[in-house]
């Protein structure tokens, strides 16, 4: 079934049954990590997607993809409608990167220690020839500013190591958007920060997405700061996205057992200090070797037989929201034959 | 209850040949049999040292500088080093940050656990493999796993293992330094849980160290804030999420979107804390307060004092009360 | 970051760098500081220490003090040249194996390997011994050829994780091009560790030579201090009680060898945050 | 097991390439310089050995290249080296029998104290690194590590041999005639002293030097703070804690060092003019004997081959890592 979201804006970027496969360990050896497992989903225009999922879960592998820092192993990827190719020449790729752009989790090691601030920012508008040549260092300074460095006359002339966490984060967010592209993939970009500046960062992502309609995926593995940021939520579990829907639905009112369960292990002191217990053990399984059904059968409690038999299909709960799992399936049944 | 730890004037830090850090300063609290006292604080704000030092496991160029440290009404700065190394484990433990690495990678679960067990107790064999069997049950990993050499098992079960050894000789008092931010947010859920209940078992004491605020209300009795290497607050955790005194508090407490209920636009705290390289004036959050009062809050640094009851703060904004 | 005063704050390093100024300085400055032509053959053979020399004499009457003087110069160059040509092999195979992946990286690394495990000194006399022309360019060229395995595998290792670093995957999303990440993003990068492998090479260069002159396969005409240990040998200096005439130049090699060793542990101490001395 | 295969593949290949390039070294040569030594013993050799050269270094003969390869490759497998033109009649095969025992003996015997006794000091002297003992121990090393072996051998047999006279100047064994059982044994065992413990000083400083770098780092480590917390007693962290883990990169660069060693052996052995393979190398240097040389090439090759290998099994048995199969 198709995911679609609720709303009828352009979409950016849509990809559809998208699967990453490693080769991992040398000749005569070789073992397949299936880190993305067949994933759709939309961006509009302006839009922010949430992407929640715990380490190994896929969620990075997703954004390196799409950014085509690792080739797609299948599935078709389009932006602006427009199906791209599966391999890429350097040509094509940096035409493709005009529109989509990445932020990267550690600010520390996403800036080349050896490259000033300007340097660093200079190069895209270089490449992608955005303005004039002797207009690069006001647009640069006009970056800088948009991404909170102030003054950017002095952020312009300092390397990364005179800056501190939050800094050379805003440094990252300027290079991503100094090409003014329709799409920013935003690869947990604050999880390395402190806690105070987290926020800070969040809202200069807002507010650039209004003021230059740019749209985010945004990949996390804190349920409220996804809430925070995102129009929708998309959650990620070994490979495979197993619910999707818009932000306040998914967190109020979550459908899949694994996304109940996050919720259930989130802090939220905010509904009052108890935490709520975690009765559920076991580990995301080995993604060299998964089980033929449900990724979160050996977990789930209300697993079934039939869960181990195959992957279940999305179902679709409500306008926009979807969730991949075997409980809901007489509902969609009682919607299809509503439709009928 | 008694006080099982008391820790005065504790100024701990970093020396090397140029300079000095202080990454503690002046730190004083006092800590309860069976308490589970959290201890919140960004990235350098010393809660590591001051976690590593109340049990003087500073290693070099770490060291404390001065203060006193009173645990169990002996007085830990005056142990010699054999004595130290006696009480170690059987008096105090600790699960440390980096759990992952903490197991040494060439010794069987069995041996590393046995080791804990056998440099502080005289056990056969066979007692010794009973007691690592209970210890693994403990925190519910099979004890199939105690052949296993530490890559074999998964972060959660290293963890797992590394707390079962923290309470191989019932300790009174286990220090967790960020012992689950390594680790998913339904297994870090579940491990911590287990701890809780093993506390309210055992009765031992835990220190617990993390820069996730909102997590530490929820799980643990009472709360210390640090800043620039002080304690700028302490309460009970209910106490304290109810009301914030210190601005710096306040503001981290209002660093978490929450997850349920209405979205609404949030602010963090404007600018970076100070270099604890050097001596710094007045209230080391001055520079990023929006409640700051000039001439007092830039000259004099405020003591830490009880505004109500079990509340402590620092701040000069409750001078008269 | 000011590298000269960081080279200079490090005490390996300074001792190191003190040592080798003094062989540079001894090398410029060889006919002044030469109290004789290493060449003139003009004095009583063999003879022990005296104020006239101080080392002594060789068995055709050479000033001994002045060949170990002139030697430094051949001595050194054969260090620096060789060090910088095994280098510059090194890096080559170690980036584009590191960079390219694949087979290519297969094919580099099993040849890195083999060089790596078939012992030098045999390798490097039997080549020697094949080629027919003698002389210090063919040391240079069969010291280089042999030693440049071990630099391959440790510059690769480090492509391979500067390669994961995040600021390579930004140039990478910025549309950089390859040669533009080489070069820019990952040469620089590793520059230290360039460094540290052209003085650990340095070594291996020194003490190969001094080897091979040793054993009569270089141009024992040439005036260095392994050619004066082969003719101190060959005269059996030793037996006839004049020991300054091998015991100076070999401590000279020692010397040198120790200050390349100590310049490559310093620049690793200073660069690998785990060796810093707390 | 995996892990094992591997490396037998691997060295395989590496014999194979030595081998290789003994066939091909000369004939790379402008001018082939075999020819220079066939013509130098012309009067000596008798026609059949003159021609067998001829093939072996692929001199005025009009086959196919590859099909010379081949039997080269044969006469490789099946132990023939050819014959010795300055032991001439004597096979390549039985001259090197003869001097194989010697450098065997004296390598292996020297290589292993000199690890041992290395690696050990590098322990100590990381553990105790703020001791003035260490702080001397180091920059010593260092000079040692620098030192060339051929010439530290020359110091020792000057001032032990020559000077005091506690130890012969040379050789394995004393030529005194009808020398035997208990008294020959002790004979060789003086004649080892002196180039034994001239290889073991000299390589001891570079063992020491890569562990001790291996020990600090590896103290650095959170295991190392975890088993002191734990109070488990000093010698049990230093040794079964740091050092266990510390000596693991040693063999990683293994190789190498051993590389260092051989060759130090066969200078040293020149020197005391010990009849051992490095003895027999230099003599062939002289009279240019390029079939003996390529012989001793090949065989210091496998010998070094064999070491490696049994230094990867050790770091097996060391490593549980490399045993469930990593890299």
């Amino acid at each position: 079934m198709q995911v679609k979201k609720a709303t009828n804006t352009k979409s950016v970027i849509e990809v559809k049954n998208l699967m990453k496969e490693f080769r991992i360990g040398s000749l005569g050896r070789t073992r397949v990590v299936h880190a993305i497992n067949g994933i759709d989903f939309e961006i509009g225009e302006k839009e922010v997607l949430g992407l929640v999922g715990e380490s190994g879960s896929g969620k990075t592998t997703v954004a390196r993809v799409i950014v085509r820092l690792y080739e797609p192993t299948s599935g078709k990827i389009l932006l602006n409608g427009e199906e791209t190719p599966l391999r890429m020449k350097h040509k094509a790729l940096v035409s493709y990167r005009k529109h989509v752009q990445m932020i990267f989790q550690d600010p520390f090691s996403s800036l080349n220690p050896l490259h000033s601030v300007g340097y660093g920012l200079t190069r895209p508008l270089k490449i992608h020839k955005i303005v004039e040549k002797d207009k690069i260092k006001s647009k640069v300074l006009e970056t800088l500013e948009e991404a909170g460095l102030i003054p950017p006359q002095q952020i312009y002339d300092k390397f990364p190591y005179e800056l501190s966490g939050g800094q050379r984060q805003r440094v990252g967010i300027a290079r991503a958007i100094a090409v003014q592209p329709q799409l920013i993939l935003a690869d947990e970009p604050t999880s390395m920060l402190d806690v105070s500046i987290r926020l800070d960062i969040m809202n200069q992502m807002l507010e650039l997405k209004e003021k230059e309609g740019v749209s985010y995926l945004f990949i996390t593995h804190d349920l409220a700061g996804a809430h925070y940021m995102s129009d929708r939520i998309a959650i990620m579990y070994a490979g495979h996205l197993v619910e999707i829907g818009l932000s306040d639905d998914v967190i109020n009112d979550p459908k899949h057992p694994y996304t109940q369960l996050l919720k259930r292990a989130a802090p939220k002191p905010e509904s009052g200090l108890e935490p709520e217990k975690v009765d559920v053990g076991g580990e995301v399984p080995d993604l060299t070797n998964l089980p033929p059904g449900c990724p979160f059968e050996p977990r789930c409690p209300f697993a079934k037989p039939e869960c181990k038999e195959r992957v279940p299909d999305m179902v679709k709960i409500d306008d926009g929201h979807f969730t991949r799992c075997i409980l809901y399936k007489n509902r969609t049944e009682q919607n299809e034959i509503k439709k009928v | 209850m008694s006080a099982l730890l008391k820790v005065k004037d504790l100024n701990a830090g970093y020396e090397f040949t140029k300079f000095k850090t202080w990454a503690v300063r002046n730190v004083s609290f006092e800590l309860n049999q069976g308490e589970f006292l959290g201890i919140a604080g960004e990235s350098g704000c010393g809660k590591s040292t001051l976690a590593f030092g109340v049990i003087r496991l500073l290693m070099p160029p770490g060291k404390i500088f001065s203060g006193s440290i009173e645990f169990n009404g002996t007085d830990l700065m005056k142990v010699d080093d054999e004595n130290l190394r006696k009480m170690r484990w059987k008096e105090f433990s600790m699960v440390f940050q980096a759990s992952m690495n903490v197991l040494n990678p060439v010794l069987k679960v069995r041996t590393q656990i046995y080791n804990s067990i056998k440099y502080h107790v005289n056990m056969t064999e066979s007692e010794l493999e009973k007691r690592a069997k209970e210890l693994l049950n403990l925190v519910n990993v099979s004890s199939k796993y105690l052949d296993a050499y530490p890559h074999q098992l998964s972060g959660g079960m290293k963890q797992r293992v590394v707390i079962a050894m923290a309470l191989a000789l019932n300790p009174k008092l286990i220090i967790m330094d960020e012992p689950t931010t390594a680790l998913d947010v339904v297994v870090q859920r579940r491990i911590l849980q287990e701890v809780d209940e093993l506390r309210k078992k055992l009765g031992f004491a835990i220190i617990f160290i993390t820069h996730d605020l909102s997590l530490l209300v929820e799980i643990s009795d009472s709360l210390a804030i640090m800043y620039a290497g002080q304690i700028i607050e302490k309460a009970p955790s209910e106490k304290l999420y109810a009301k914030q005194m210190h601005p710096y508090t306040y503001g981290l407490m209002h660093s978490f979107p929450p997850l349920v209920g209405k979205r609404q636009k949030l602010h963090g705290i404007a600018g970076r804390p100070p270099d604890l390289s050097g001596e710094i004036k007045g209230c080391p959050f001055y520079p990023r307060c929006d409640k700051r009062i000039s001439g007092v809050c830039d000259v004099e640094n405020p003591k830490l004092v009880e505004i109500e009851s079990d509340h402590f703060v620092a701040c000069h904004l409750y001078d008269g009360k | 970051m000011n590298y000269v005063k960081l080279f200079f704050s490090n005490r390996k390093s300074a001792i190191g760098v003190i040592i080798f100024l003094f062989f540079v300085a001894l090398a410029i400055f060889a006919p002044f500081v030469a109290p004789y032509s290493p060449n003139s053959m003009a004095f009583t053979p063999l003879q022990g220490p005296s104020w006239k020399h101080w080392l002594g004499t060789t068995a055709v009457g050479q000033d001994i003090l002045s060949q170990v003087i002139w030697g430094t110069r051949l001595s050194l160059m054969v260090g620096l040249i060789t060090g910088a040509i095994t280098t510059i092999i090194s890096v080559i195979i170690g980036l584009s194996s590191g960079y390219l992946s694949g087979l290519t990286d297969d094919i580099l690394m099993t040849i890195t390997n083999i060089f790596l495990v078939i012992p030098g000194l045999p390798l490097i006399i039997i080549i020697s011994a094949f080629i027919v022309v003698k002389g210090i360019w063919t040391i240079i060229f069969v010291i280089s050829l042999t030693g440049w395995a071990w630099g391959a595998r440790t510059l690769r290792s480090q492509v391979l994780t500067l390669k994961n670093r995040d600021y390579v995957n930004a140039s990478v999303v910025v549309g950089e091009s390859s040669s533009h990440i080489i070069f820019s993003d990952i040469f620089p990068n590793m520059l230290s560790l360039v460094v540290a492998n052209f003085f650990g090479a340095a070594v291996y260069a020194v003490l190969s030579e001094a080897g091979l002159e040793f054993l009569g396969l270089g141009d024992s005409s040439a005036i260095s201090w392994g050619t004066i240990l082969y003719w101190a040998q060959n005269n059996q200096a030793l037996l006839f009680g004049l020991w300054e005439w091998a015991a100076v130049p070999g401590l000279m090699i020692a010397l040198l060898g120790m200050s390349f060793a100590l310049m490559n542990f310093a620049v690793d101490e200073i660069t690998n945050p785990r060796l810093r001395k707390r | 097991m995996k892990y094992i295969l591997k490396r037998v593949m691997f060295f395989l290949i590496t014999a194979w390439a030595a081998v290789t390039i003994n066939f091909i070294l000369p004939r790379l040569m402008p001018g082939n310089p075999a020819e220079v030594m066939i013509a130098k013993f012309q009067g000596r050799l008798n026609p059949q050995a003159i021609s067998a050269l001829e093939i072996a270094f692929g001199i005025n003969t009009h086959e196919n290249i590859f099909l010379q390869y081949w039997d080269y490759l044969g006469r490789m497998l099946t132990g023939n080296f050819g014959i010795s033109v300055s032991f001439y009649p004597t096979t390549v095969g039985q001259v090197l029998s003869q001097a194989i025992p010697w450098t065997l003996g004296l390598a292996g015997f020297s290589t292993v104290i000199a690890f041992i006794v290395g690696t050990l000091l590098g322990i100590r002297v990381s553990w105790k690194r703020n001791s003035t003992s260490s702080g001397i121990a180091v920059p010593f090393a260092f000079f040692l590590n620098s030192m060339p072996y051929f010439w530290f051998a020359l110091i020792v047999e000057y001032v032990f041999a020559f000077i005091f006279g506690w130890f012969p100047l040379g050789g394995a064994y004393s030529s005194a005639s009808g020398l035997g059982g208990l008294a020959l044994v002790w004979s060789i065992l003086y004649h080892a002293i002196l180039p034994a413990g001239t290889i073991v000083i000299t390589a001891m400083g570079g063992w020491m030097l890569t562990m001790r770098n291996n020990m600090i780092s590896v103290l650095s480590d959170d295991y190392i703070t975890f088993a002191f917390a734990q109070g488990l007693p000093e010698s049990e962290i230093e040794l079964n804690y740091a050092a266990r883990n510390a000596i693991l990169p040693s063999f990683t660069g293994f190789a190498m060092a051993i590389g260092f060693v051989i060759s130090g052996v066969l200078l040293t052995e020149i020197v005391f003019s010990y009849p051992g393979v490095g003895y027999l190398l230099y003599q062939a240097v002289l009279n240019i004997d390029y079939p003996l040389m390529q012989a001793i090439f090949l065989f210091i090759t496998i010998a070094v081959l064999i070491a490696n290998f049994i230094a990867d099994i050790v770091y097996v048995f060391l490593d549980p890592r490399a045993r469930s199969g990593g890299e």
